[in-house]
């Protein structure tokens, strides 16, 4: 119900020598389901303060659809907010919690307060509840309540911090499909600050990314996913992580090789690749995802590499294997590739696949200024 | 013994960090004033701090104040409490007479403040080392009965209570409800007990030939610290995870073990308020040792309380505060380095459930 | 082996109790004892310390009860003392609220140090402190608060205030009934604020950061998180010291015999006073043993009703 | 506290008589006589004393007491029990660890005296010989029921103190006094016009009792205090009430004198030590006459008290009490020199008849003079805390004189 | 280092009232790697605590080689145990923590331990933490402390509960290879408790599965996953879990269907499957993995069942493609099977991918008696 921009919003603590928050803008529409994600202590949490006002930008603004409310008290904005551990109120009953917002910022009475729970608590199906005291319920009971707390007051915008970290997987995957259907029923305008990998790419409408307080790509997740704008990026999004293997590129021009020795690696681009980027002689990165990589049990010296398998995992749905092209380097595959450790295999992969990254800064060469330049926007 | 050593350590970290406050008070004031300067910090919100300090200072300051009042007293000449012509005696007659007095001539420290030192004597008495006092003509005077009596009180209530604790914390057994009720509903009527059954204990020592024994007066405090301190132990230990100790016992630790290098350190706070209640309990009471005792073993707190009572209607009163200044200043001084301690001891958040 | 085993009442399990034990039994022997034999006492004729010790004194039943309750001064006393122990408890609890939150601000300097200085009296003896609250009530105009009020009036007269803003000196703080009333609660509570100072603040110092955020997300104002988020929290523990606090006040008897001896006038005898005195000043130690007697009773009731429905001993059930 | 055991160690107690049991009933008592001259008893006891004393006082005791310890061989373990003594022996004698002798005012002969089971006191009438060296009033203090229980060594009892430089001649009669007083008084400004305990019945007991009236009328055991004597001697007493320091604590009322600040102070001998050192010109009179009447002044007598403990003692030690309590009370330098130096007025009758005494003291003595002894008889006990709650309610002006005295007789007659 | 035998382990709680753990029988291999996976209040850390000798069994026997150390103290015991809170002493340091074990076990002087706990700490890379508190410590140094603690005493019998529950995914994934390294490394047995699908399924040699206090099934991973012995085992093993389906079949001995009106499915069974299995007229559950079902985005009438799609969500690697087939019914896809919500689609799957279930036992109708028989042997 409101469109959300933080405009060079900053933070910095302990007089300036922790910089939480680096100039970050982000828009989000009116709507909007932002997924913020990134490694811990990268200034998720402290942007959502920001947001919500609990915590003073040291410059920047948060604006709520065109009005600057970076001044404004936590108290008089339209946000909710979802905690980590859920913050109940742990003398309050169920209904006590949930109407307590209402109570607070709205002139309804004791009766209206009372219905509007119970609505609530009925659509989120914790109207048995209502009588209780948060330290009777489950995690997962206290989780809705927590959420229903927060819809209850019909906010404009929607903070959650990591609301879901505390759950196991099954609850998880139930309360993420809960959310997702509120925040739309509602249409609440909704930042969601996770630093889980599921739930960043399925949840959001776009998906953001910071890293040591900076932004560093949103959109899609899907897009994100195909198309990072840099190694952090690449590296964060996607699990297993995407394979890098350190490449040296040797181009004249008109073609170009990728090539790591330690690797065995001997890459030749197509032409379409060669001309539609700039490619210098220098040492980048390259990029695969793991279920980019076909295994090839019996290589017949035709494969892009030869490596070893150094073990194989298999998780029922699919088989990971640890190759030995360098640490960590992971294929996917399905579970009728079963090779044993040490076999010799040939490990393919599609130029349309590969990501190439610039060794000095890390961004991806494959794409363009635009898309660059609209990733972060 | 490592113990002690810690405390005193502990202390000295305090002393040193109340000795510099000055320096940082120093530098966070220029800190804010280039915070004002440079625009980071508003005047408001400055002057909103400086507001709140200001008043929470005027706060202790008065809740202070009967102390500052009666250490000036202690100051002053003569032996009165009031001067017809203010609050404050005159502080030009201000001098340590009274604290000279209590030093060198009450029984303070030795009796009649004829100091000696302690000397130690081979083959003597029933060990092979004993020791005794030389160069007064006198003897010891209350300190040494006081502290006595405090360690015993010490040694007694820790025996009992830490144990107990443990048990009531980590262990079910018969009766361990009923027990620990009866403790809870017993911690404060030892307090006014004291008066009421007066005369009822004095007969039961009596009848045993237990008065004048400074020993049995220590297992008696001790005996009524034992319920509330117990509870309060018994409270903290339930904060600590038991994990600890079965991390201790997969370890290969015995029960003994366990408690030496796990929970004892782990329950140090709640140690250190206990530690500080059961002192108090021996430090301070009087009546009834004044009752069981004769003069020659009067602990301090009788001492003072003679001295209050001392002149045929009046008080010394110089001498009193000096006396009760010094009395009380070891205890004060843990009391202040301990304060965090004190503040985590006492927590009983963990009975939130 | 097990089922055996289960079936003896006292299995090697219960080890625990050894360690409980001795304790228990320390305890009882001083403690529980003389109480016992007060009771004794109580049901005796006994005129005299004397003649208790030496075994002077006769059993007569409960005459001794029987007359208490007939004694109006029995009847003042219980009253005042609750009244004592209620009016006290009031001003302690806002008052070490008022501390321990001031003392517990985000805005406040230094504040480690005033709350170190803020518990000292603890460590200081009754009997001195008291002695010296007595000494600043003088109500002779030089006394300590005289002089303060006068000063005061001096000051407010040279304001020109309005009269009603003028105290009339000398208050005789011993010498009227509530003058003096109000003199012992003053000390009272200035004797138990640190204990309840000290017990707030680690209950303050343990609410999460996050509820209070929560409210104010929410919407609350400064009040409101005071109601909805501090408040709750430290109820038990104001709770637990209150009764405590209340207990010991029940049992005051320094304030009220080094202030006046409970008067003016036997006015002001706390339960504990009136007991002392009568077996000190009237010689009557079978009746003073029932009134000591009676105070233990209701101290026990009211702890009892303190574990029962304060939930003073919740965490005492097996888990 | 000079002579404690050895510290520290308090774990055994106090050996009691250890004298070894030699021939009893040796006749102690010609010796005693002639104490001077012998150098030492054949049989020496020891004998436990306690006191209470203030300071000086005690200072001075300590002296006596080596010196005939020195003098007779006897051992007397002098002790300070602190706190209240009559508490102490409360406990103490009936479990049997209390002294054998201590030294109180009269007051609590009678007291003491009817206590039976266990008693506390010691009839010493075969002890003792030179009761008759005693004033009559002293000889009457220490004796109940034809039994001697101590030996009187000093009488005590308020009288006027005053400034000479604020008076310039000590006032006669109460008109005079108040006349005075009204030239000073002036609260407001932190003066006075007199120093007085006015709640106190030991301190007022003299204005209550000016007109004759008795507070408590010994011979026929009855309360008095309400009779129209008493009541015609309060109110003079309520003329007082309005020249004190609005706090009748002791301390609060002596301040003022001591700092100058009031001319007047009413109290006893044992203040002299010190304020004579806080006033420059310190005067003592006998209190004021009213309408011709000198205030009979409750007087105490300091007396050395023989305890019951001496009933099952060796002689040995009943040798060292009774003895020293003879050496001491009946000795002329020790009298005479603890008059001048502690204020203590003499009840030794030669010191008494011929005795070259002090101004201060000889005040004193005149007063005691005017004065009645405490009764000891122990319905006495009684009056005390009634007395002091009519007379607060009276100086707080919550109560009537005539009303107040009413219903404290009555409230001493409910509780005889 | 020790063969492990739990032999009709049971442990009762409450006077009986309680089942914790009810008469397993278990066999861990010297040296072998056994995880043990279960819904929240199995039994699992009961019967781990049992193992290490923290809780005393109600009946049954532990044993170690042929050793019966049922009544042997846990501190006699030569195993060692990393709690999931890591349970390091709070006031001690890294090094104190670690030396403890060999300090109350040994006679080794603090030279020898503190030269032990060195050169474990530098193998752990836990070397610059020596002197700090564990307060002092992230999540992923505590943790490593923990199992430096464990590994300095070098016990014969490892016991993991939940190890790792309380690190972020990324540290997870790295821990977990470390704590299998170091198994390897000690050859000690090790007894792993979890209830992460992944870790379950990835680090041990076999898993175990509990339910209710009963062990359900024990095999390799890989085997527990294809061939499930009951419904449980079958949507408890496997992320996202098994799609269900109530059926009936109807069979007249030579040919069997199996149908679901509700779902619109009627599958005609092959003879190799009605002949090989006792099927009855009967209701079934019919199980089948989301990565199973083949989505076909144009349906032409010739699929398993036509559904409607409900929501997809794209996790990058593959997509997960909700069917209104019934709740919860999951297909995954790969990610350029992108159908919208709302489509009709077909859904494919084979004969040889199914599970049949008994309505009634949960058993899997597919399997032989000995294969149910060896699966919790
Ligand atoms: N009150 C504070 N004082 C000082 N530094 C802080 C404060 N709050 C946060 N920081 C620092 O700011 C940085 C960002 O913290 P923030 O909590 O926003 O991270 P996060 O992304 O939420 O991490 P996590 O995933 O662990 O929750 C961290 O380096 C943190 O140490
Ligand atoms: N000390 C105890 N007293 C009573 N019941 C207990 C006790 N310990 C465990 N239980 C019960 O035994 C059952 C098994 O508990 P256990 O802790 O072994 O489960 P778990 O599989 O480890 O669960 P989780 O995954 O939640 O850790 C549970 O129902 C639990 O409530
Ligand atoms: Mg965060
Ligand atoms: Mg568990």
């Amino acid at each position: 119900m409101a469109r959300v921009t933080l405009d060079t919003l900053r933070k910095e603590f302990d007089r300036g020598t922790i910089v939480a928050v680096d100039d970050i803008d982000l828009e989000i529409e009116d709507g909007e389901f932002v997924t913020v994600v990134g490694p811990s202590g990268c200034g998720k949490t402290t942007t959502l303060r920001m947001v919500a006002g609990l915590e003073e930008p040291t410059s920047g603004a948060v604006r709520f659809d065109d009005e600057d409310v970076t001044d404004m008290h936590a108290k008089e904005r339209p946000v909710a907010m979802v905690f980590q551990n859920y913050a109940l109120y742990p003398h309050k009953t169920v209904l006590g919690n949930m109407e307590f917002g209402l109570k607070m910022s709205t002139d309804m009475t004791a009766e209206e307060r009372r219905e509007r729970v119970t609505e609530m608590a009925e659509m989120m199906g914790i109207a048995d509840l209502l009588d209780d005291k948060p330290d009777e319920l489950s995690g997962g009971q206290k989780q809705r309540v927590a959420l229903g707390r927060a819809i209850a007051r019909e906010p404009e915008v929607f903070l959650f911090d990591e609301p879901l970290s505390n759950l196991d997987a099954k609850l998880r995957t139930e309360m993420r499909a809960e959310i997702q259907k509120l925040q739309k029923e509602f249409g609440v305008t909704a930042m969601y600050v996770t630093h889980d990998q599921e739930e960043a790419m399925t949840m959001g409408d776009r998906l953001a990314i910071l890293n040591d307080g900076e932004l560093q790509q949103v959109g899609k997740p899907t897009e994100v996913y195909e198309n990072p704008v840099n190694e952090f990026v690449a590296g964060f999004i996607g699990s297993p992580s995407m394979n890098f293997i350190d490449v040296e590129v040797e181009t004249d021009g008109s073609s170009a090789t990728i090539r790591s020795d330690d690797a065995g690696l001997a890459f030749e681009l197509s032409d379409e690749y060669v001309t539609g980027h700039e490619l210098k002689n220098a040492p980048y990165t390259l990029g695969i995802r793991p279920e980019n990589i076909r295994i090839v049990e019996h290589p017949t010296g035709d494969e892009t590499l030869a490596s070893t398998v150094e073990v194989v995992e298999p998780i029922g749905s699919d088989n990971y294997v640890h190759l030995t092209v360098n640490e960590d380097f992971l294929a996917r595959s399905t579970p009728d590739v079963l090779p044993e450790a040490g076999d010799e295999v040939g490990v393919v992969f599609e130029e349309a696949d590969i990501h190439l990254f610039d060794a000095e800064t890390g961004e991806d060469v494959f794409l363009t200024e635009e898309e660059i330049a609209a990733a972060v926007a | 013994m490592s113990a002690l050593q810690s405390a005193l350590a502990l202390i000295s970290a305090k002393l040193i960090a109340f000795v510099t406050a000055p320096k940082r008070f120093v530098v966070s004031l220029r800190r804010t004033v280039y915070d004002l300067r440079t625009g980071r910090r508003t005047p408001w919100d400055v002057s909103k701090s400086v507001l709140m300090t200001l008043f929470g200072l005027a706060m202790v300051l008065l809740l202070l104040f009967p102390l500052f009042w009666i250490f000036t007293a202690s100051l002053a000449e003569g032996t009165r409490l009031f001067n017809t012509s203010g609050i404050f005696p005159d502080p030009s007659t201000y001098n340590l007479g009274a604290y000279r007095w209590v030093v060198f001539e009450s029984d303070f420290f030795f009796v009649d403040g004829d100091w000696g030192y302690p000397q130690l004597v081979l083959g003597g008495g029933s060990g092979l080392v004993s020791f005794r006092w030389v160069g007064t003509e006198t003897g010891p005077g209350a300190l040494f009965n006081s502290l006595y009596l405090v360690s015993v009180t010490i040694v007694a209530g820790f025996a009992m209570i830490v144990p107990a604790a443990y048990a009531f914390s980590r262990r079910s057994f018969v009766g361990r409800k009923r027990i620990l009720y009866g403790y809870v509903l017993f911690t404060q009527i030892g307090a006014g007990l004291s008066i009421a059954t007066l005369v009822a204990l004095y007969s039961l020592f009596s009848s045993y030939g237990l008065t004048n024994n400074l020993f049995i007066l220590g297992l008696f405090y001790a005996a009524g610290a034992i319920p509330f301190n117990t509870w309060l132990l018994k409270t903290y230990m339930d904060n600590i995870p038991i994990s600890y100790e079965e991390a201790a016992m997969v370890d290969g630790a015995s029960f003994l073990d366990t408690i030496r290098e796990i929970i004892i350190p782990l329950t140090k706070p709640g140690l250190a308020v206990v530690l500080i209640f059961v002192w108090l309990a021996g430090w301070n009471e009087f009546i009834i040792a004044q009752t069981l005792l004769s003069p020659e073993n009067y602990p301090l707190s009788v001492e003072l309380y003679n001295l209050a009572t001392e002149g045929r209607f009046s008080t010394p009163w110089t001498r009193f505060a000096a006396f009760a200044n010094l009395f009380a200043l070891p205890v004060a001084i843990v009391y202040f380095a301990a304060q965090r301690s004190v503040e985590d001891g006492l927590s009983f958040g963990g009975m939130e459930g | 082996m097990a089922r055996l085993r289960a079936a003896v009442p006292f299995s090697n399990r219960d080890w625990g109790l050894l360690l409980v034990i001795p304790g228990v039994i320390l305890f009882s022997s001083f403690m529980l004892y003389p109480i016992v034999y007060l009771f004794y006492i109580s049901l005796t004729d006994a005129t005299f310390a004397g003649s208790v010790i030496g075994g002077g004194a006769d059993l007569i039943g409960l005459d001794n009860y029987v007359q208490l309750l007939s004694d109006s001064q029995f009847w003042t006393s219980m009253t005042t003392t609750w009244l004592f122990v209620a009016v006290s408890l009031v001003i302690k609890v806002f008052l070490a609220v008022g501390i321990a939150l001031l003392l517990n601000h985000a805005r406040v300097f230094g504040k480690r140090y005033m709350r170190a200085a803020v518990i000292v009296p603890l460590g200081f003896p009754g009997i001195f402190t008291i002695t010296v609250w007595r000494g600043m009530f003088s109500d002779a105009r030089f006394g300590v608060f005289n002089t303060i009020l006068g000063r005061y009036n001096g000051v407010m007269s040279s304001l020109s205030a309005p009269e009603i803003l003028l105290f009339d000196v000398p208050i005789g703080f011993l010498s009227g009934r509530w003058e003096a009333f109000f003199a012992y609660v003053t000390t009272e509570v200035w004797l138990a604020y640190p204990f309840m100072v000290i017990i707030i603040v680690s209950a303050l110092q343990d609410v999460p950061r996050e509820l209070h955020e929560a409210a104010m997300v929410d919407g609350a104002g400064f009040l409101e998180r005071f109601r909805t988020v501090t408040l709750p929290a430290i109820r038990r523990p104001v709770l637990f010291a209150s009764i405590l606090t209340g207990a010991t006040a029940f049992q005051q008897f320094l304030i009220p015999w080094v202030f006046n001896q409970g008067g003016p006038a036997r006015q002001n005898e706390l339960i504990i006073v009136y007991g002392y005195r009568e077996a000190i000043s009237f010689n009557e130690f079978g009746l003073s043993a029932a009134i000591l007697i009676v105070a233990i009773a209701v101290i026990g009731l009211f702890m009892y009703a303190a574990v029962r429905y304060g939930g003073l001993a919740e965490g005492v059930g097996d888990e | 506290i000079s002579t404690g055991g050895d510290g520290g160690d308090g774990s055994d107690g106090s050996d009691e008589s250890d004298g070894s049991d030699g021939s009893d009933g040796s006749g102690g008592s010609d010796e005693s006589d002639d104490s001077d001259d012998s150098a030492g008893v054949d049989d020496p006891g020891t004998a436990t004393l306690w006191t209470d004393l203030s300071d000086g006082e005690d200072e001075a005791m300590s002296t006596y007491v080596d010196q005939f310890e020195s003098e007779t061989g006897h051992t007397i373990n002098k002790e300070e029990p602190g706190g209240e003594l009559d508490q102490q022996l409360e406990t103490a004698i009936p479990s049997g660890e209390g002294p054998d002798s201590w030294v109180w005012a009269h007051d609590w002969v009678g007291r003491f005296a009817v206590r039976e089971d266990p008693p506390f006191l010691y009839d010493a009438s075969d002890d003792i010989d030179s009761l008759d060296a005693f004033t009559e009033t002293a000889q009457q203090a220490v004796q109940y029921d034809g039994a001697v229980h101590g030996l009187p060594f000093a009488s005590e009892t308020v009288a006027l103190f005053y400034n000479e430089d604020m008076v310039d001649e000590p006032p006669e009669t109460l008109d005079d006094m108040v006349s005075v007083m009204d030239e000073y008084h002036n609260p407001e400004n932190g003066e006075y016009g007199l120093s007085y305990p006015v709640t106190d019945p030991y301190f007022v007991s003299g204005f209550i009792q000016a007109y004759g009236g008795d507070i408590f009328d010994e011979e026929n055991l009855e309360v008095t205090l309400d009779s129209d004597e008493c009541k015609q001697g309060m109110d003079a007493l309520e003329t007082l009430f309005d020249y004190v320091p609005a706090d009748p604590g002791y301390e609060s009322q002596i301040v003022a004198f001591a700092d100058g600040a009031a001319p007047f102070a009413i109290n006893g001998p044992w203040e002299i030590a010190n304020l004579s050192g806080e006033i420059d010109n310190l005067g003592v009179t006998t209190l004021p006459t009213v309408d011709g009447n000198n205030p009979r002044s409750y007087s105490g007598i300091q007396t050395f008290y023989f305890s019951a403990m001496l009933s099952d003692a060796d002689q040995s030690t009943i040798d060292a009490t009774t003895g020293l309590a003879e050496w001491y009370t009946t000795n002329e330098d020790i009298v005479e020199t603890n008059a001048a130096e502690q204020g203590y007025i003499p009840v030794l009758t030669s010191v008494v008849e011929d005795g070259d005494l002090s101004s201060d003291v000889q005040a004193f003595a005149q007063q005691v003079d005017h004065g009645v002894p405490i009764p000891t008889h122990p319905d006495m006990n009684d009056v005390w805390d009634p007395l002091t709650n009519a007379l607060t309610n009276v100086f707080n002006g919550d109560e009537e004189s005539d009303a107040a005295l009413d219903s404290a007789a009555e409230t001493i007659r409910e509780n005889q």
